[in-house]
């Protein structure tokens, strides 16, 4: 399973703070960042950051493997 | 004793903080706090809250970064930072920053520093309530 | 409610400092403080105690003429100033400057100018209490 | 009269805090500066400030008015 994780204003958006999804070898970060806008196209608009397991990701070449956690973040504001 | 770096919901003390930074050494002749408070007042908006979300496990491995890059960049002699979480009011405290040093121009420049970074770096959201509606704050580049 | 500018023999609380700063307004995002503290060592030679003398009056009116100063020229909210006297030891706290402004650039940047300025204008004398005797401390130009 | 008035390392040095002179009409802050000098060798080295009444005065010429405090002060070093 992979978890996606939202927060904040891409919560808000979602409507959940985190959805489960099914795991299939060779998935790489692009082809969730993809799914996601098609599925939240009001919710993409919000991010601004991507991290796996915690650590922010820029390159949807990431090789995502079994049980990771991704985020879906709006530009921070915290402070 | 608590942590030098936390996420929280409950106010904490510049006073409990600031012994414990003291406890590291008798040697800190400086220590430059940051202490940032919720307003009533933003952009010419009426605030009644303000709430704050957070990717926890994230905002603290930052935080806890930011602390061991500002000691080490600064050669400060310790720093803590705290953040609080949930629903605050005009007045209250939201985040706290101290830097102690040997001498007090190291310890204005990590604070400021960790201060910036923070906003920069550390998964923390900001919604503003307000008589008129909710609205989360998005940062000026 | 403690005066704004202090100079006195015992401690302070930095949350009655600060608590008492925030009473003059919710508008205050940003509040940028500086502990200065009793070292056990100054320039390689180990120090027991430091002891202050002031030419108390004169001080007092400087101190509010910098916390005067500093709210005109950095669009403070409020401010504060506490100076020990007397004999403290290391790790004790010796003087406190808090600046409270809307934004926090403002706020450190006349908290950094109270301190530097106060160290140039105000008249209190250091005392360095050491094992091998007592010297009284002259500010490096 | 006139009140003399020492801090620190000037107090030290001198053996006291405050010494009272008699006032004599068309007194100068030059006159109790070379008095201070002549009476106080030692202490003098420390002197950096002069200030009459709280108020630093760096001109001599200044006029001393009668019931003044004159402050011999060395360079600062609170904080």
């Amino acid at each position: 399973m992979i978890t996606l994780l939202f927060f904040g204003p891409v919560a808000d958006s979602v409507g959940q703070r985190r959805i489960e999804i099914e795991f299939s070898s060779g998935l790489r970060l692009g082809i969730l960042r993809q799914q996601f806008a098609q599925d939240y196209p009001e919710a993409v608009r919000w991010v601004s950051f991507v991290a796996v397991n915690g650590v922010q990701a820029r390159d949807d070449d990431i090789q995502i493997v079994d049980g990771s956690e991704i985020a879906f973040m709006a530009k921070f504001s915290g402070g | 004793m608590k942590a030098p770096v936390r996420i929280q919901e409950e106010d904490f003390s510049q006073d409990d903080e600031i012994a414990a930074l003291k406890l590291v050494s008798v040697r800190m002749g400086g220590i430059a706090t940051f202490l940032g408070c919720a307003r009533d007042f933003s952009e010419g908006r009426e605030v009644s809250a303000i709430s704050f979300d957070a990717y926890d496990s994230m905002a603290l491995a930052e935080m806890n970064a930011l602390r061991d890059e500002a000691i080490k960049r600064f050669g400060l002699i310790d720093a803590r930072l705290v953040h609080r979480v949930g629903t605050v009011h005009g007045g209250d405290n939201i985040v706290f920053i101290a830097a102690g040093a040997e001498h007090r121009a190291e310890a204005f420049d990590a604070c400021r520093w960790m201060i910036d970074t923070l906003k920069e770096r550390v998964p923390i959201w900001k919604k503003e309530i307000t008589p008129t509606g909710d609205a989360w704050v998005v940062p000026h580049p």
